[in-house]
Formats: structure tokens, sequence, C-alpha cells
């Protein structure tokens, strides 16, 4: 299929109604173009967070008011909490995260700001997106199934997830191997495209240290991805072998090894975290440097700690294992990794700081969103060191003083960095602007609900509760009022949050339609997707690929009656 | 911090807590001062007409080492962790205490932890055991040493008054050790996800004076295989409380 | 400091757009390596921590695999990459002198795996199955991953072959599947070391 | 990463084995099991790294030729003697 399927040209092929029809479905359902697919992966994401969502919704309600009988979804069993658990955080890690941040944005982004026509892969590029809505359709399939769908956890950790007689989901858990191989296989392929498009496709005259920082990031990201998810790949084969064809691989009983699945897990399930960290890093970096009308502090030091981080985050993945049975002398080693990494982290967040020194800041809603993404991850970064010690970590593993800490990290990344880089490429990406307004409600009726949300969560994982249960009436030191009373709060939060992005949405799509027009660059910034027409045609630029002169951050020079200088301008 | 919230309840709790403390010190030290300059940069440089913004490349010397010295100072914070943190895991996982009043076996499965208690004469696997589902009883102020064992899945042995977590690994037995310093009665969670049943888990330690488990201990038949508590058995339990379970969420409560 | 690449009176037009660093092909099919790479040291990790636990390796009552007559076949795929190496040579001379040198580096892939799935059918008549035990299980998953691989690979410089006697090979194309090829060979020194020995 | 962290890290790594001598809660696993798993961590740890590592300084060879190159290609030529 993905040979059959001929691009239109430009020209011509409008003449009869069925072309006509075949033209729509080869422009938006089966287009090589990176921009369209872009534009597919960042739909799907969003529709998969919506459901995300909604499972957070329906298990958050449980745990606020145990045994009454949810809006939306009924009774939550204590099957359907585990379900909902499991697949609200494999879905919001694999199918939000992963394809909005690396896949939407990389896929926008990387050709448009590197000054190409396409990725130089597009048909690759476009299997990639077909193999990740078929994973997307699959793991939702598995809510459909007898037994219903996976509950193990997104970690999946076997016996559990190895064995039916154990999970009660004979064939949720395979499902959802499957479904999560086949996104592994989609963002692999698109992977290669990013990774290769960035070094081969660059307009003329863009050096190394000419590509904008988001475009670094997403490549790193993408190397640190595929460098990690080779061993996750092996194992999901093993499991699945475990769940259907009689091995037993994980099974002690026949000489296999439990353990071995979290040491095969983690070794991708560590990176992957700053697979989805550094996009977001590059977004923010992007846009405080046209806000604050700066150029971005030490590029060269954020390029260089972005590596620092991708070669420290092979080496700190036994910190989750710390109490799972592992050697204990490998916790000391694994203590020290971790917190060599606050380092290079710790440093990005200075520089993004001191970027602000000096500046003239527009408080704009993606700049609010970009701010919020500094200041939020902060906290999500500081509450880390805590886990990542081993000794407190004794205390704290598997509490919900982890779940709000990674959730502080996540809910940055993920939602902020995304809100933050749609708003501020809308206007390209459909050539309409964004109401201001009704960003900055949005904004605000996100971020607000958001501490509300975790800080509970914070108290209650101090206080010592612990993870993935439907119900804590069964624990007295748990059940006392001011508890609940904790956990009530977080779920109206949630509640009000999730209202709240029905502004988004709607601001979204009227926009489109009832928006201003933005014209070629409404923010006036240097880097070369806003030298293209708005939105770019297919090609980019059908004129003639821009040439590169200069770094992408280059505000305000003194030199200049402007205070921009694109990289395309002469002088 | 912790202590707000959980007593105290053994030797080590201390010693984590104040693992916590330090972190809870250096780190929010480090927040605050940078969340401090970032709010008031974002003042002090909002947009004002006329003023225009500053071109600074951040490469050169004076100004790269308002990164590079917090960069050293954070490195110096780390170190102080790290020397608490491997102090603390050295005496809690690594250690055992050279001489235990009792070693004790936990037992984790689907969905129910049994608690074999060497009998009077302080030996495991003697025709004085003694079996409990739920309910672990120990003597304060004893260093006891435990095994975990699991018939099925991972389960976690978590006792939030001590501070002390450990997964339970199929296959495997796995050996630490607690002392006790109150006396009272706590819960202990199962922390790792292990089925249908996960929330369904609770245990409780007891922690009582030396008389108090002396007499209990008496109390006991000997030989007690199938143990009863709150009337099930270790059989029966899983299946017992998963239907509990489920009306648990058809009847609302 | 980065300084401004301006320089005015320099025309950069002449430039190709999407000048490759390496050959897009190329660079596409090592990233894809590294992946497969990682995945193979996936497998190889997890075959010696589950050996690390067994009492006897290979399990009691397992039939041996054979080291003898797979180093036969182990020679055969090495010396498939310097043949398919002084192919590449040839075709950046002339094309069409490539033809007869990888048709041999294919023979010889081949072979290994024709002869792999011979040795295959023997073991599984002596009872070793993916379910027979630990060694089984490993044996088929690590093997067959490798034989899926050289299938592939295969299938990679076959297409080369027929593009390169229709004269259409284009130098990236060949690349590809070259680069694809030598990774197989390579990984099977690793895995005869810890499946076999 | 600076030099300096990674020398205390070492530093730090090498305070350890003294705590590991006493470490008599080793878990009731085969000694060999547990160093196949610090074996293939330290395995799976380097291999990417090296991997990676040989990858980029190949690229980074190639692009600085080829950025040379261009240079070389933008400057006048220099006229005849």
């Amino acid at each position: 299929m993905a040979e059959s399927i001929e691009h239109p040209g430009h020209a011509g092929g409008h003449d009869a109604p069925h072309d006509h029809e075949m033209s729509f479905w080869s422009k938006y359902i089966f287009s090589t173009d990176h921009k369209v697919i872009a534009m597919q992966y960042l739909f799907t994401g969003m529709a998969m967070g919506l459901i995300g969502g909604f499972f957070a919704y329906a298990f958050r309600m449980q745990l606020a008011f145990p045994g009454m009988e949810v809006p939306g979804w009924g009774m939550v069993s204590p099957a359907d909490y585990n379900s909902l658990v499991t697949n609200h955080g494999t879905i919001m890690i694999f199918w939000v995260a992963m394809p909005v941040l690396i896949a939407a944005f990389g896929n926008f982004l990387i050709p448009l700001m590197i000054g190409c026509d396409d990725m130089v892969f597009p048909k690759i590029n476009r299997l990639s997106f077909q193999i990740f809505f078929v994973s997307a359709i699959v793991l939702l399939s598995s809510f459909f199934v007898p037994g219903g769908a996976f509950g193990g956890a997104w970690t999946a950790y076997p016996p559990l997830s190895a064995n039916p007689n154990y999970s009660l989901t004979p064939m949720g858990s395979s499902i959802w191997v499957v479904a999560v191989a086949l996104e592994f296989i989609a963002f692999l392929l698109g992977g290669i495209n990013f990774i290769t498009t960035a070094m081969n496709a660059r307009a003329p005259g863009m050096k190394l240290y000419d590509i904008p920082i988001v475009v670094w990031m997403i490549v790193v990201a993408s190397i640190l991805f595929m460098a990690s998810v080779g061993p996750l790949i092996a194992g999901a084969i093993m499991l699945f072998m475990d769940q259907n064809i009689g091995t037993h691989f994980f099974d002690p009983a026949y000489g296999g090894d439990p353990i071995l699945w979290q040491h095969l897990f983690w070794f991708f399930g560590h990176p992957e975290v700053y697979v989805v960290l550094l996009p977001a890093m590059g977004i923010t970096a992007e846009i405080i440097t046209v806000f604050a009308r700066k150029k971005l502090f030490a590029y060269r030091t954020v390029l260089y700690t972005t590596f620092g981080t991708g070669v420290l985050s092979f080496t700190v993945w036994a910190h989750h294992q710390f109490i799972a049975g592992i050697d204990p002398r490998m916790a000391h080693v694994f203590t020290i990794t971790t917190l060599l990494i606050s380092i290079p982290i710790a440093e990005m967040c200075f520089v993004y700081v001191a970027t602000l020194y000096g500046g003239s800041i527009t408080f704009s809603t993606p700049m609010l969103w970009a701010l919020a993404f500094i200041f939020e991850f902060l906290i999500g970064g500081v509450t880390g060191i805590f886990l990542g010690a081993s000794g407190s970590d004794i205390y704290f593993h598997d509490t919900y003083f982890v779940l709000a800490h990674f959730h502080y990290t996540f809910f940055p990344i993920a939602i902020i960095g995304t809100f933050a880089g749609v708003t501020f490429w809308y206007p390209k990406m459909f050539g309409k602007m964004m109401n201001d307004t009704l960003g900055k409600l949005h904004f605000w009726g996100t971020v607000i609900p958001f501490n509300l949300i975790f800080i509970p969560l914070f108290v209650l994982g101090a206080a010592g509760q612990h993870r993935r249960i439907y119900n804590y009436e069964h624990f007295p030191e748990l059940s006392a009022p001011w508890m609940q009373d904790l956990r009530q709060v977080a779920t109206i939060a949630l509640v009000v949050m999730l209202g709240m992005q029905l502004v988004f949405f709607y601001n979204f799509f009227a926009s489109m339609f009832r928006g201003k027009a933005a014209g070629k660059n409404p923010w006036k910034s240097n880097t070369l997707e806003w030298t293209a027409d708005s939105p770019p045609p297919h090609g980019n630029w059908p004129e003639g690929l821009p040439n590169v002169y200069r770094g992408p951050y280059e505000y305000s020079h003194p030199d200049r009656d402007d205070d921009y200088w694109p990289q395309n301008v002469p002088s | 911090m912790i202590e707000r919230y959980l007593v105290q309840a053994s030797t080590f709790a201390a010693d984590i807590d104040f693992v916590i403390n330090l972190i809870a010190v250096l780190v929010g030290f480090w927040f605050f001062l940078t969340a401090g300059v970032f709010f008031w940069l974002l003042f002090r440089f909002r947009r004002r007409d006329g003023v225009p913004s500053e071109y600074i490349t951040g490469e050169e010397k004076e100004h790269k080492r308002f990164i590079s010295i917090p960069h050293y100072l954070i490195m110096v914070c780390d170190i102080f962790i790290i020397v608490a943190a491997i102090q603390v895991w050295v005496n809690v996982k690594q250690d055992l205490p050279e001489n235990p009043h009792a070693e004790i076996r936990v037992i984790g499965q689907q969905w129910a932890w049994t608690f074999v208690h060497p009998g009077p004469d302080g030996e495991l696997d003697t025709a004085d055991d003694i079996v409990t589902v739920e309910e672990l009883r120990v003597e304060v102020n004893q260093p006891y040493v435990f095994h975990l064992e699991s018939r099925d899945v991972l389960h976690n042995f978590s006792v939030p008054v001590f501070r002390l977590k450990q997964d339970v690994i199929p296959g495997r037995v796995i050996t630490g050790w607690f002392e006790a310093t109150k006396t009272g009665t706590h819960d202990i969670q199962c922390a790792e996800i292990c089925g249908i049943g996960h929330g369904l888990m609770p245990g409780r330690i007891v922690i009582e004076s030396a008389a108090d488990h002396a007499a209990w201990m008496a109390g006991k038949a000997p030989n007690q295989l199938a143990a009863t508590v709150r009337g099930t058995t270790v059989a029966a339990t899983g299946g017992t409380k998963l239907a509990a379970a489920s009306g648990d969420a058809l009847n609302a409560n | 400091m980065s300084a401004p690449i301006t320089n005015p009176e320099l025309e950069l037009v002449d430039e190709a757009p999407g000048r490759p660093v390496v050959e897009s092909a190329v660079l596409g099919t090592v990233l894809f390596c590294v992946v497969e790479a990682m995945l193979f040291a996936g497998l190889v990790s997890a075959h010696t921590i589950v050996r690390s636990n067994a009492v006897e390796w290979p399990p009691p009552g397992q039939p041996r695999l054979p080291i003898e007559s797979t180093l036969l076949n182990t020679a055969a795929l090495l010396l498939s990459a310097p043949v398919l190496f002084y192919a590449g040579r040839v075709f950046r001379r002339n094309r069409r002198d490539a033809l007869r040198p990888l048709a041999l580096a294919i023979g010889l892939g081949a072979f290994f795996v024709a002869f792999q799935g011979y040795e295959w059918l023997g073991l599984l008549r002596e009872g070793l199955t993916l379910t027979s035990s630990q060694h089984g299980s490993f044996f088929y998953l690590m093997i067959g991953m490798h034989a899926a691989h050289a299938v592939a690979a295969l299938v990679a410089l076959v297409w080369a072959w027929q593009r390169l006697f229709d004269l259409r090979l284009t130098p990236g194309a060949f690349g590809g599947a070259a680069v694809f090829w030598y990774f197989v060979v390579a990984v099977w020194p690793v895995l005869y070391w810890r499946v076999y020995l | 990463m600076s030099r300096a962290a990674l020398a205390i890290a070492f530093a730090l790594a090498l305070l350890v084995p003294g705590a590991a001598e006493a470490c008599s809660v080793c878990f009731s696993t085969t000694e060999e099991n547990r160093w196949a798993f610090i074996g293939t961590t330290v395995f799976m740890s380097v291999l990417p790294l090296g991997i990676l590592f040989g990858i980029g300084t190949w690229l980074r060879s190639k692009v600085l030729e080829m950025e040379r190159h261009h240079e070389a290609a933008r400057l006048p030529t220099p006229p005849a003697p």
C-alpha cells in the first residue's frame, strides 16, 4: 500500500469528481507531506489524551468517592480500577507524550526549521504514522475483549503480566504488549527519519551550531529512544511468548527470572523520560528567546548539557529497582549516577532563567506556557532527588510521592510543553492567530488546578499512601478523614482542569475559521519556519529553499535597528 | 517531615527521616532560590516601551559563571546527599543484626499475607511455629530478621511506620531486618501491584511488650498450620476477599 | 562564540539543497542497526541472566547443539562479508562487474540460512523445542531472530542485485543493503559464542 | 559533564566495596546470578554509549570535512601566479 498511492502534483488532477475525491484522501490521509503527518500525529495524540484524561477522571472519582457510581463510567470495580490506571499511564506516555512531542513537533518543525522541503524518507514517515494509528486502535480494542483490558500497571511486571492465571486478563495483556510493540516500531521509523533529515537535509549554509535547539533536542531524544528501545522490544517479544506460546522466560518455577523484565523495561523506561523531556525543553527554549527578545544564554552549553543528559540517561535506570530485589550494592552506583543527572538538568533550568535576564518579556499565551513549564518542571526535578537517593527511596518507593513527582515532570512535559508548542506554532500550522484571551483563560484554568491536584498527592505520599489501591478503606492509617479530604480536593481540581480543556478545543477549532490572518512571521522570530507561507504549501518553499547565514537566536543585536535578525537575511 | 504523619516505630526510621529532611533542606534551598530569581526576573524585565533587551551571548566568562558556580555548588550538595543516603541504605538493606531475637517468615500470595512466627523455642520450621494471616506480632525493642517469599507474583512488604519497603519475589528468598521501638498496631501494605485484589491485601503489625508477646504465644496451640484470623483460612482468603471486593463496588457505601 | 557566518560577497546558491553528510539510505540503515544491536544486546543479557539461574547448562535431558557443523555455517557467513565488501568496491568502479561478487555473497548468505534451517529440523526431531526448556526457548528465540534478520537482509541484497541487473541501483541503496548485511554478519559470532558454546 | 563530577563519582564508588564486604543480606540467589545482573547492567549501559560515540565521531568528522570543503569553496579563488 505504501507504494501505491502517488502524491498529487500541484497542477492538474482535478478535472473529474473521482479524482477530486482521491485527492482528499491522498492529501489528508495518505499524504507523505511532513506537515500533514505532523497534524495526523497531533490530532491522534490529542484524541488519545482525551481518552487518557477520561480514565484519570474515572479512577480519581472512585478514589475520592469510593463506591459511588462515576458519571460516564459506572461502578469502578477493582479490575476496572487496575485497567484504568494501567491504560491511563500507557496512553499518556506512549500515545500522547511521544506522538505529540516527538512525532508531531518533530515532523512539523524539523524540515521547516532546517530549511528543506520534506523528510528524507517521506514514505517511511507515512508508514510510521499508519503503524502508530493501528497501534492506538489495537490498544483501545483491549477494552472490548473478554476479561477486559490489561491491569498490571504500565510497567507490566511479570509474573503478573506473563500469566493469565494471575492477571485474569488473558487477552488484554497480550493486546497491550502487541500495541506497545507496534507503537515502538512506529517511532523507530520516525526516529530514523528525524536524525537522517537533520543530518542530511540542512539548508545551504546551516552549520551544526546554527540548528535551533529544539531540533537538536528532538534529534538527541530520537537517538536516546532508538538506542534504548531494543532491549524492551526483546522483552516484549519474550513476554508475548510467555503469555501465548508457553515459554517461561519470566517464570521462576521453570528457571526464568521475573527481575529480568524490570532490567529490560527500565533500561528503556528511564531514557524514555528524557526522550519526552528534551523536545519540551527545546520548545521552551524557542519560545522564551522569542518573547524575551533575547539570545539564548550559552547556546553551546545547552547543547553540551543535552548530550550530557543523553549519556547519563543510560546509566541511571536501576534506580527504579532499588528495592526490587536487585543486589543492594548496585544501589550505591545508581544513587550516584542519578544524582549526577540532576546536574545537567539543573543547569538547563539555570540557562533558561538566565536567558530572561536583560530581556523585554511579553507575557503572551505561548510565553506563559513556556514559563510555567520551567517553574513546574523545577518542582518535578527537585522532588526527584528524594527518589534517586537510595536511603530515602526505601520509604518513598511506590507511594503517591512518586506519583506526584513524575506527574510534576510529565505534566509540564506532555501537557504544558504541548500547549506551549501548539499555541506558538498555531499561526504557522493553520495560518490564523488563536484568541489570546481564551488562551490565557485556558492557561490559568489548567495550571492552577494542576497544582491543586498534585500538591495534595505529595502530602498523601509523604503520609505513606501507596499506589494503585482502588479504595483505602482497608488501611486504617490511610482512611483518616483529612486524607480523604485531600483526595477529594485533588479529584475536584482534576474535574475542573478537564473542563477547562473545552476552552482550548473551542479556541483551537474556532480560530481555524474565525482567527485573524497570521501572516508569515507574527512573532517576529528568527528561525526558518517563519520565512515560509502560513500554512506552508507542500514543499514548504516553492520559490526555492532559504540560505542560512547565522545562528537562530540573534535577537536585539546591537548593530541592527530591528530587534530580530532572521537566519536567512544576508545582512 | 514524615514523623508529622507517621510515628517513627523502628530504629532506622529516624535515619531515613533524616535523609529525607536533609534532601528537603538542600533542594528546598535551590528551589526557592531559583524560583525567587525566576519571578524577580519576570517582574524586573517585563516589557516596557522604549527599553530594548540586552544582547548577551552567555559565552563570556563573566556571564557563564552565573551558571557554573551554582553548578559546582549543586555538586557539593549532591555529595552530602549521596553520603547520607548510602549510609542509611547500608544500615537498612545490607547489614543484618548479629544476634537477632527471632527470624520470621513473610509469605505473600494473591491476595493475603501469611506470617510464620517461630514459636516459644525461637526457631523457624519447628513444630511450635505460629502461622497467622494478615497479622504479624513482634516484640518491641528486639531485632528481627525476616525472610520474604512469594507464592505467585511480585508483592511488596511495606511497613510505613518502620519506613521499610522490600519487594517480594517469587522464586527467591529475600532477607531483611527491623527493630521496633514503639508498641502499637500499624498497617502493613502490599506496595507492588499484584492483581485484582491488590487493594485488598492489608496486613497489620502488632508491636507489643515482651510480656504481651509471651502471653499471645502461650495462647496459641502449637503447630497451627491453618491458623484462623477473622474466620478465614489461608486458602480461602483470596476468593472471599475478591467476592467482598465486588460487593464493595456494587453496594455503594 | 559562533559569530554570524555572514559573508555577503560569497554566493551560496551553487550549493545543492539537501546535500547529504552520508548517503541517507546508509545513515538510515546504520541507525536502524543501532536499534537492532540493542535488541540483540537485550536478548543476550536475558540469556546470560537466565542461564546464571540454572544449576546445569544446557539443562539435562536436552540435546546438545551442533557446535562443529555450525562452524562451517559460521565460516560461510563470515566469508560473505568480505565478498560483499569487494562487490561494493567493484560497484564503485564499474557497476556491471559487481553482479558476480554480489551474487556470490548472496549465495553464501543463502547457504547459511538454509543450513541453519536444516539443523533446526534435526534439533526439533531430537526434542529441542521452543517450550522444552529455557535452553530451547532461548535457542529458537535468539537464533530465530537472527535468522529473520538474515532473511530480511538477503531480500534486500537480492533486490539490490535485481536493480543492479537493470542498471538502476544507486550507491545509497547498495550501501544501505550492504550495511544491514554486515550487521547480520557481525552479530552472529556473538550469538554463536553465547548460545552454542 | 565536568570531569570533577566524574572523579567524585568514582571516588565515591571506590568507597562502596568497603560497605559491600559487609553485605550479609545478599539475597538468596546464586552468586552467579548476581554477577550476571551486574555484568549485563554494565554491558547494556556501555554498549549504546559506545555505539553512539562511534557513530557520533564518524558523523562529526564527515560534517567537519564537508564544512571545510564548503568554506574553501566559498573563498574567492586566489589569483594565478
